[in-house]
């Protein structure tokens, strides 16, 4: 029994004392604060940040290269704990992004202008004439941005769309990246009226390539609050500022505004929604 | 020019209504020719080579042997359709390389293997081994061989010990061993190689007249096969000849150093599953290198590890296992054989 | 005698029987030409005229847009008709010239001038062949004057001229050498000049016996100047690879035929530069193939820069109903087309209309790595990794293997058993990994 | 010497550590995706494995074993051989942690190359496997050491291969449910059924 | 310094509470260890030897071979005579490893049983050799008889387990060489005098 | 309830072997048969069960920086017990099991059950959640066990199911049909978890990685590095 006793508590006290020792010999400086910033990260390494993963992240905000708010995944209180451990002060109040898919054109009411035989991806199919679609600007419908959502937010319509599902989209981006179009685009989640179309082609043409194309005839912009939708070359855009009222949407000949159903985010989106309501 | 893509034409317009402004013309990137070999033709030029050893082990062993072949066959296109049904994929029967499993699983087994054994070989080599990975393109081992090295080590009673001479249309088959086993039996009996190797001998295991796997046996009839293969380029020399000529080398330095106890090379390359393996499994292309240079060296260590586990280790026959092993080391030799782009080299100085 | 070859390449069905007997036709005025500013390789040209404006023939429409860029010259006169983004046969939409001819086709003051076998310095050679908008007529449009003006410390000792027209179906440059030998001839010898080569070798597959033996009457007498007969293999008309055959000198991956000592010139090219240096005649017409099963009367076509492909086909007779894929260049290499409403380029080198049985469908079968497209590739690459990798958006790995070498021949997609669009994949990746340069940059 | 060979060939081949006997299958599963990381862990592992199986045995027979039973130098008089699973994993965790620091200001090229595998094999269980083995064996200094670096070596051998497999299995159409470990595993059956073709080669 | 002490301090008395633990432990299953690891060798004894009602590892006598090797061996005594010993056996040749095995037999050399102790045998078939039916064949074989002690396949009497000659072989072999080492050694095995196993513990 | 709850999710949600993917080594090793499955689980169920008791109770009184190495050599005094204690009572079992035993060890189960669970939490629910990832774990083991078992050998827990025609499928007891059953019932279960998590309206928890650096077990032991107690201070909030 004091044989064991001894043995294996001098073994221990062998390895401790020693290593502590050479701890204090060998140490190597790195600042512990990389490991904390990390583990409050979400971890989930989407790349939305543009640094390779969340470690990397972690090191570039240490080291003064990053800001706590370049994490677009992590919500307020991710920022609230990197700045505790960064030690500085944190201000609240950011507008949660999501992702959104400015185009309405299905196969239904988008024409073709050919027989498309290649890969199954946007991107690549965007390589040839910039896509089957005879809208020059319309969702090609093969899924590339839904391949690449690190959080399955994004769903492929059978009717050949892409469309974001608000309560899964953290805002990282990676869609708006990946569509070869450009027509994915970053709108405060709280927003339910959009203009879902991205074509810039005159009236005629867009008409005429799309039956929901934004024909550019500005009822829109005459019914809605000033500065809340404006032209740009030929598309009616809303500014995101500014919260519009729903009936807006009534004003248009092509059914391109559309008033996302306000009830499905629950959790800030019904408060969001009366508080911006008054002010406006 | 070329034929229709086994019934999955894609959006390709049939006939289209004059009135309607819509699509027209069909477009894809460059080229927009094709030589018209399809996977389904290689497969069915592979399964014509292995057309005359299949039908001679008929003559060899019996009604036993077709039955092998049929259930085998018919077992690997089932279980290929319920997998792909299941796992809710495009069926892709008509690609024929289930029935190219089957038939070559088949032609792995001895002539009297029972019916659940060759289903069972069956599931592991195509749910398992392929379908598992995603089908056709996809499995990073020889489905046949995964079913046969399965049924090795699981029922090795039936694999084993239960081979049958061969006799015109197997009406007076006897239980016997195969020669390597045979080779390796008189080796722990008495401590040296005992086998008959003359004239006659060599032409007996050349034809075939000899127990062993249904497939295996005549040597002949598979040259035939690999040579009309090669002819019609679905493979290459490199496997083959690196495969086979390994293991005549090593075994004859072998044989060289004690033949006592080490049998004659061409012994070896002529019995047993060499011949099958190196022109039929081994060159099944998802599972070997894809550059010249790595199926060199992929033959040859198909050839060392053969050699080795037949001289040294547990079983007379290592041609699977060999196989299996390299197809493991086949990523790596594709990453270490990486071809060398054109004009990779530094442009020569002297251009004036 | 060596092999005149290099490793890989396939051999296609030519098709060519379908119109090399078939003389060069001048094709009469359309109704309207769509010219677009963008006629080369590098910065398109500027336009100077505007909707309404009446040009004569040869009257310059669009100057060049910077130093890596031609002019554009109007291909008959007429009535600019308007100016607007019309369907091309590249890319998407780009900006032309709706122009209807007036009938007279009448030239321009200072085009049409017989300046005569005059020796020139090569600076006004080159001059000459800017202004007179010349570009490689092979199919990828690099504008010759850049070409000509190799930097001092490359040295240029081999002269290739680029008779291997190694596409399937087309004949054109076939024709043209049958027809214009001479002006070939003098083309080359233009360039040689310029930029001080002796030895000229005009590069012809064995399949045009018939080229060889006029190309080598046209050339006696010539000093340096030699015929060479090709293997039939195809791509032996890509630069780097018929440098490697002819010279056996290897064009360094990522880099150009210059820096290997060797300057090469398409045909079509010399004849153009001929014209334009003789006589100031810009380039604004070129032989086109227009063949294929899905075509009537197959033939070489003289057409002008502009016309739309449906006038050609009008004027060959019409389509097949059975035509499903209209490709503009051969079949290997060319880009098939969606609209008939594009016009011709000066890159236009076929019309190339396949029906449903010839053409090759692709579908995205898994990759049975059987091997054959690395046996095929003149590159030596690995498309069978690449292909998989850019499917799997794996672009760094893609990289790492090479893809940006890819000369995007084909021959990988044409022998692949699974049908994979492997082409399709590299332009991908290629386009992937640019943009993420220009993002890093 | 011929036993050495047969422990090396034997406990590559024959025997292999992971695929045979199911140790260390952790980093196995975890530190494959890629051939150069396995690469890395197999040096790591070499690394650690020779030394903790010399340390263990030291432990081992000059702390634990009871005088009567060996001849060797003994400290202590008792026999406290069941206390051998509680000092090798405290001995084994020590070590790897001082190499780890002795690497990192002494030599930090080999910790770059190294040093991150280091803490990802400080309980590996093929690491106090091959302690326990050792002991159970009855092997012999030399042979200990001789059989940590086989066991080594039959683990890096098993894990490059199986990574080059798992870059390929990466790219492909695997069923959702079998991504990623289940399919892993299953790969990891099938390169143990081919290594199975060693049985009989070596007897040990 | 004086926190690492704390840390060290800490770890070393848990360590000295463990090796507590365990040394009491220890104790308290050392005696069932050693019964148990008895039990085992006198289950493989008891299915070998005739009826006995001593107890045979109390009397053990121990052979030193020309090797040095020393063979213990169990003797079993029914109303005080010896109906049999038992003795291991180790067979060198087995397929894959060494087959450590039992043999019993009566004095006059006659095989009683055999109990496999251990083997690395492949299972389904080299394994086989634990199987009743496998270990019969050898009850009620001696030295002379049969006169052929081999496998069949060798010219001998034993019929072999179905595709596992090699294992079967390594126990007929090792079977012979334990008869033979019994007829040699036979007089000292069974000498009275040395009676009392107790004085070899 | 809470209790019920944290005993509970060993068996489904955070099952050890099918969800977590931990503690594969033994998993693999000793599944030959259904008992040896019920041997090696109940071992690890006892070392979890009273590491996490005792590593519940002392945890306010272990020093954060040497944590780790406090509690496995905690564990391993419970493991030598089990072993010591099995050898002695169950001598068969202990030799089927083998190696096994010692390496409970390092089974990540243990340890990360130890400093994710019990070093955070009261004594009874420590307890409670160590017996029922044990249980879990043990259930897992007896699963795979029956199923290898059952084809290898034709029988359950020793008895003969399929009658004296059934010729085994030798494979199912070998190392790689270890792999190999493991492999698909893990698919399988994902597959189950996929389809429960569509019907509930979740995200399906599979753990698409197997990642060596977040096993708690492969951290630095002792942590002798500078002074950080500020930092630690705000990590464990």
């Amino acid at each position: 029994m004091l044989s064991a006793v001894i043995a294996l508590s001098v073994l221990a006290l062998l390895a401790s004392f020693g290593l502590a020792i050479a701890a204090r010999v060998f140490a190597v400086e790195t600042d512990p604060r990389i490991e904390l910033v990390e583990e409050a990260l979400p971890g989930a390494n989407c790349g939305g940040c543009g640094y390779p993963g969340c470690a990397g992240l972690a090191k570039a905000i240490v080291e003064g290269k990053a800001k706590v708010e370049d994490c677009p995944v992590g919500g307020e209180e991710t920022r609230k704990a990197i700045s505790e451990i960064m030690g500085i002060s944190f201000e609240g109040g950011q507008v949660r992004m999501v992702a959104l898919v400015n185009c309405k054109g299905d196969d239904q009411v988008a024409s073709k202008r050919f027989f498309y035989n290649g890969i199954h991806d946007c991107a690549s199919a965007a390589l040839i004439f910039g896509g089957d679609k005879s809208c020059s600007y319309g969702c090609l419908g093969l899924g590339t941005c839904a391949e690449a959502c690190p959080f399955g937010a994004i769903m492929m319509l059978e009717s050949g769309l892409a469309e974001v599902e608000p309560d899964k989209c953290t805002g990282c981006g990676q869609c708006v990246d990946a569509c070869p179009k450009g027509i994915i685009k970053m709108v405060p989640a709280e927003r339910r009226l959009h203009i879902l179309c991205s074509s810039h082609d005159k009236g005629a043409a867009a008409r005429k390539a799309c039956k929901t194309a934004c024909i550019a005839c500005q009822k829109c912009v005459k019914s809605a609050p000033e500065g809340s939708i404006v032209m740009d070359d030929f598309l009616a855009v809303v500014n995101y500022d500014f919260d519009i009222p729903y009936e807006v949407a009534e004003e248009c000949p092509m059914n391109t505004i559309v008033v996302r159903d306000p009830g499905d985010d629950a959790r800030s989106g019904c408060e969001e929604k009366t508080a911006a309501g008054g002010g406006a | 020019m070329e034929e229709n893509i086994e019934g999955r034409d894609p959006q390709v317009p049939s006939q289209k209504k004059k009135e309607d402004p819509g699509p027209r013309f069909l477009v894809s990137s460059s080229p927009h020719m094709h030589d018209g070999r399809t996977v389904s033709s290689v497969m069915r030029l592979v399964l014509y080579a292995l057309l005359p050893a299949s039908l001679f082990s008929v003559y060899l062993f019996g009604l036993d042997a077709a039955k092998v072949i049929v259930i085998s066959v018919g077992s690997a296109v089932i279980f290929e359709f319920l997998a792909q049904k299941l796992m809710k994929k495009d069926l892709r029967i008509t690609d024929f390389s289930a029935v190219l499993t089957g038939l070559l699983l088949a032609l792995n087994l001895p002539s009297a293997s029972p019916w659940w054994l060759i289903v069972a070989g069956n599931f592991f080599a195509i749910v398992i081994a392929k379908q598992l990975y995603g089908g056709l393109g996809y499995n990073p081992f020889n489905p046949a061989l995964i079913g046969r090295v399965v049924l090795l080590i699981s029922f090795p009673v039936h694999m084993t010990a239960r081979w049958v001479t061969s006799s015109p249309w197997g009406v007076d088959g006897v239980t016997t061993a195969t020669p390597l086993a045979a080779a390796k039996e008189s080796l722990a009996t008495l401590g040296r190689i005992d086998v008959a190797f003359g004239k006659e001998e060599i032409i007996s295991l050349l034809l075939g007249f000899r127990p062993g796997c249904l497939g295996e046996v005549s040597v002949v009839l598979l040259l035939i096969g690999g040579l009309f293969l090669i002819f019609k380029k679905v493979i290459s020399w490199h496997i083959p000849v690196s495969f086979i000529g390994t293991v005549w080398v090593m075994t004859g330095i072998f044989h060289l150093a004690d033949p006592t106890r080490f049998a004659d090379p061409t012994f070896h390359v002529i019995s047993g599953g060499l011949f099958l393996g190196a022109i039929f499994m081994a060159t099944d292309y998802v599972t070997s290198p894809v550059t010249k240079n790595g199926m060199l060296m992929f033959g040859a260590g198909c050839g060392i590890i053969t050699v080795i586990i037949r001289l040294f280790g547990g079983y007379p026959e290592g041609v699977s296992f060999a196989i299996l092993l390299m197809n493991a080391a086949t990523p790596l030799i594709d990453r270490w054989t990486k071809p060398k782009v054109f004009g990779a080299v530094k442009p020569e100085k002297a251009a004036a | 005698m060596r092999s005149r070859g290099f490793s890989g390449g396939v051999h296609p069905d030519y098709n060519k029987k379908m119109a090399n007997s078939r003389s060069i036709r001048e094709m009469p005025l359309p109704d309207e030409l769509v010219v677009y500013f963008s006629q080369n390789l590098g910065a398109p040209s500027k336009p100077i005229v505007k909707k309404g404006d009446e040009v004569k023939k040869g009257q310059v429409i669009g100057e060049s847009g910077g130093f890596v860029s031609t002019p554009v010259h109007s291909p008959t006169s007429g009535k600019v008709v308007s100016i607007e983004k019309r369907p091309s046969p590249v890319g998407s939409d780009m900006l032309a010239a709706v122009i209807k001819p007036d009938g007279s086709d009448e030239w321009a003051p200072e085009c049409d001038v017989e300046r005569g076998n005059a020796d020139l310095d090569g600076e006004k050679i080159k001059a000459l062949i800017h202004n007179g908008g010349v570009v490689g007529m092979g199919g990828a449009t690099f504008p010759t004057h850049v070409k000509l003006s190799p930097p001092p410390e490359k040295k240029i000792d081999l002269l290739i001229i680029n008779g291997a027209e190694c596409e399937p179906y087309l004949t054109a440059d076939h024709r043209v050498m049958l027809e214009r030998a001479a002006e070939v001839v003098d083309g080359a010898s233009l360039f040689a000049s310029v930029i001080g080569v002796g030895k000229v070798i005009i590069a012809i597959e064995k399949n045009k016996p018939d080229a060889i033996k006029v190309m080598e009457r046209a050339i006696q007498g010539k000093d340096g100047f030699s015929v060479a007969s090709m293997d039939v293999i195809y791509p032996q008309g890509a630069e780097k690879q018929l440098i490697y055959a002819l010279s056996r000198r290897k064009v360094p991956a990522g880099g150009l035929p210059m820096d290997v000592g060797v300057l090469v010139q398409n045909v079509g090219t010399a004849v153009a530069a001929s014209e334009a240096v003789r006589y100031n005649r810009p380039l604004i017409k070129r032989v086109v193939t227009v063949t294929g099963k899905g075509i009537s009367e197959p033939g070489n076509i003289m057409a002008r820069v502009g016309t739309k492909f449906s006038d050609l086909i009008e004027f060959c007779g019409g389509m097949d109903a059975d035509t499903m894929k209209i490709i503009n260049g051969g079949p290997m290499m060319g880009i098939a087309q969606h609209s008939l409403e594009a016009g011709m380029t000066k890159g236009t080198s076929g019309l190339v209309l396949l029906t449903r049985d010839e053409v090759g469908q692709y579908c995205s079968d898994p990759c049975i790595r059987c091997g054959r497209c690395l046996e095929v590739c003149p590159m030596n690459l690995n498309p069978s990794h690449l292909s998989i990798f850019t499917e799997r958006m794996r672009f760094e790995d893609a990289e790492s293997y090479n893809v940006m070498d890819c000369i995007e021949c084909g021959c990988c997609a044409y022998v692949c058993p699974s049908r994979r669009p492997m082409v399709h994949h590299f332009r991908r990746a290629k386009a992937e990994i640019r943009n993420r340069v220009k993002k890093a940059g | 010497m011929p036993k050495l060979l047969l422990i090396i060939i034997s406990a590559v081949l024959v025997n292999n550590f992971v695929l045979q006997r199911f140790l260390g299958i952790c980093p196995f599963m975890g530190v494959s995706k890629k051939v150069s990381t396995a690469l890395g862990m197999s040096g790591a592992v070499l690394f650690v494995m020779t030394m903790a199986s010399v340390a263990t045995w030291l432990i081992y027979h000059f702390v634990l074993v009871s005088a009567d039973s060996v001849d060797h130098f003994v400290l202590i008089g008792a026999d406290l051989t069941y206390l051998k699973t509680v000092t090798f994993i405290l001995v084994i965790a020590s070590l790897v942690q001082l190499v780890e620091l002795v690497l990192q200001k002494l030599s930090p090229a080999l910790y770059q190359a190294l040093g991150i595998f280091l803490p990802l094999i400080t309980t590996n269980c093929a690491v106090l496997g091959v302690a326990v083995l050792n002991i159970q064996k009855d092997y012999s200094l030399l042979e200990t050491t001789i059989f940590g670096i086989g066991a080594a070596l039959g683990f890096g051998l098993a894990m490059i291969l199986f990574s080059g497999l798992r870059e390929r299995i990466d790219l492909c159409d695997t069923p959702r449910s079998f991504r990623g470990t289940a399919i892993g595993l299953v790969t990891a059956g099938l390169l143990s059924l081919a290594f199975m073709g060693f049985t009989g080669l070596v007897k040990l | 310094m004086k926190e690492i002490f704390r840390l060290c301090m800490v770890l070393t008395v848990i360590a000295a509470i463990s090796a507590g633990v365990l040394a009491f432990v220890n104790q308290e299953t050392a005696e069932p260890i050693a019964k148990a690891e008895l039990e085992e060798k006198m289950a493989a004894v008891r299915a070998i030897l005739p009826e006995f009602d001593n107890e045979p590892d109390k009397d053990m006598v121990t052979i030193k071979m020309e090797n040095g090797e020393e063979v213990e061996i169990y003797r079993g005594r029914k109303d005080g005579g010896i109906v049999g010993v038992a003795f291991e056996v180790v067979a060198p040749d087995g397929y894959s490893g060494d087959i450590r095995f039992m043999v019993g037999v009566n004095i006059d050399g006659v095989v009683q049983g055999i109990a496999i102790l251990k083997h690395l045998e492949t299972p389904g078939l080299g394994a086989k050799i634990t199987e009743a039916d496998f270990k019969d064949r050898y009850r009620g074989k001696s030295l002379g008889d049969p006169e052929n002690w081999a496998v069949t396949k060798d010219g001998g009497t034993f019929v072999p387990i179905t595709g596992a000659t090699i294992s079967s072989r390594a126990i007929t072999k090792a079977t012979h060489k334990g008869l033979e080492f019994f007829k040699q050694n036979r007089s000292e095995i069974i000498a009275e005098k040395d009676k009392g196993g107790d004085q070899q513990r | 309830m809470r209790a019920w709850n944290e005993f509970i999710k060993g068996f489904w949600s955070e099952n050890p072997v099918f969800r977590l993917v931990l503690g594969l080594c033994p998993t693999l090793a000793v599944t030959t048969s259904a008992i040896n499955g019920i041997g090696m689980g109940l071992a690890t169920t006892f070392v979890l069960a009273c590491s996490n008791l005792v590593i519940s109770l002392l945890r306010s009184i272990i020093p954060k920086k040497v944590r780790i190495p406090a509690f496995i050599v905690t564990i391993a005094t419970f493991v030598t017990i089990v072993d010591l204690v099995m050898n002695g009572y169950f001598h068969a079992l202990h030799k089927s099991l083998g190696l096994f035993i010692p390496l409970i060890v390092v089974n990540c189960i243990i340890l990360g059950r130890a400093e994710a669970f019990a070093s955070k939490n009261s004594v009874w629910i420590s307890l409670i959640d160590g017996l029922g990832m044990g249980l879990g774990f043990t259930l897992s083991l007896v699963f795979l066990g029956s199923i290898r078992e059952l084809f290898g050998n034709g029988s359950i827990f020793g008895v003969g199911i399929f009658g004296s025609g059934f010729v085994p499928l030798l494979l199912m007891i070998l190392p790689p049909g270890a792999f190999i059953v493991l492999g698909i019932m893990l698919g399988l279960m994902n597959k189950v978890e996929i389809a429960l998590a569509e019907k509930q309206g979740r995200t399906p928890m599979i753990r698409k990685k197997h990642d060596c650096a977040t096993c708690v077990l492969n951290q630095k032991w002792f942590d002798f590095g500078p002074d950080t107690d500020e930092a630690h201070g705000l990590k464990t909030k």
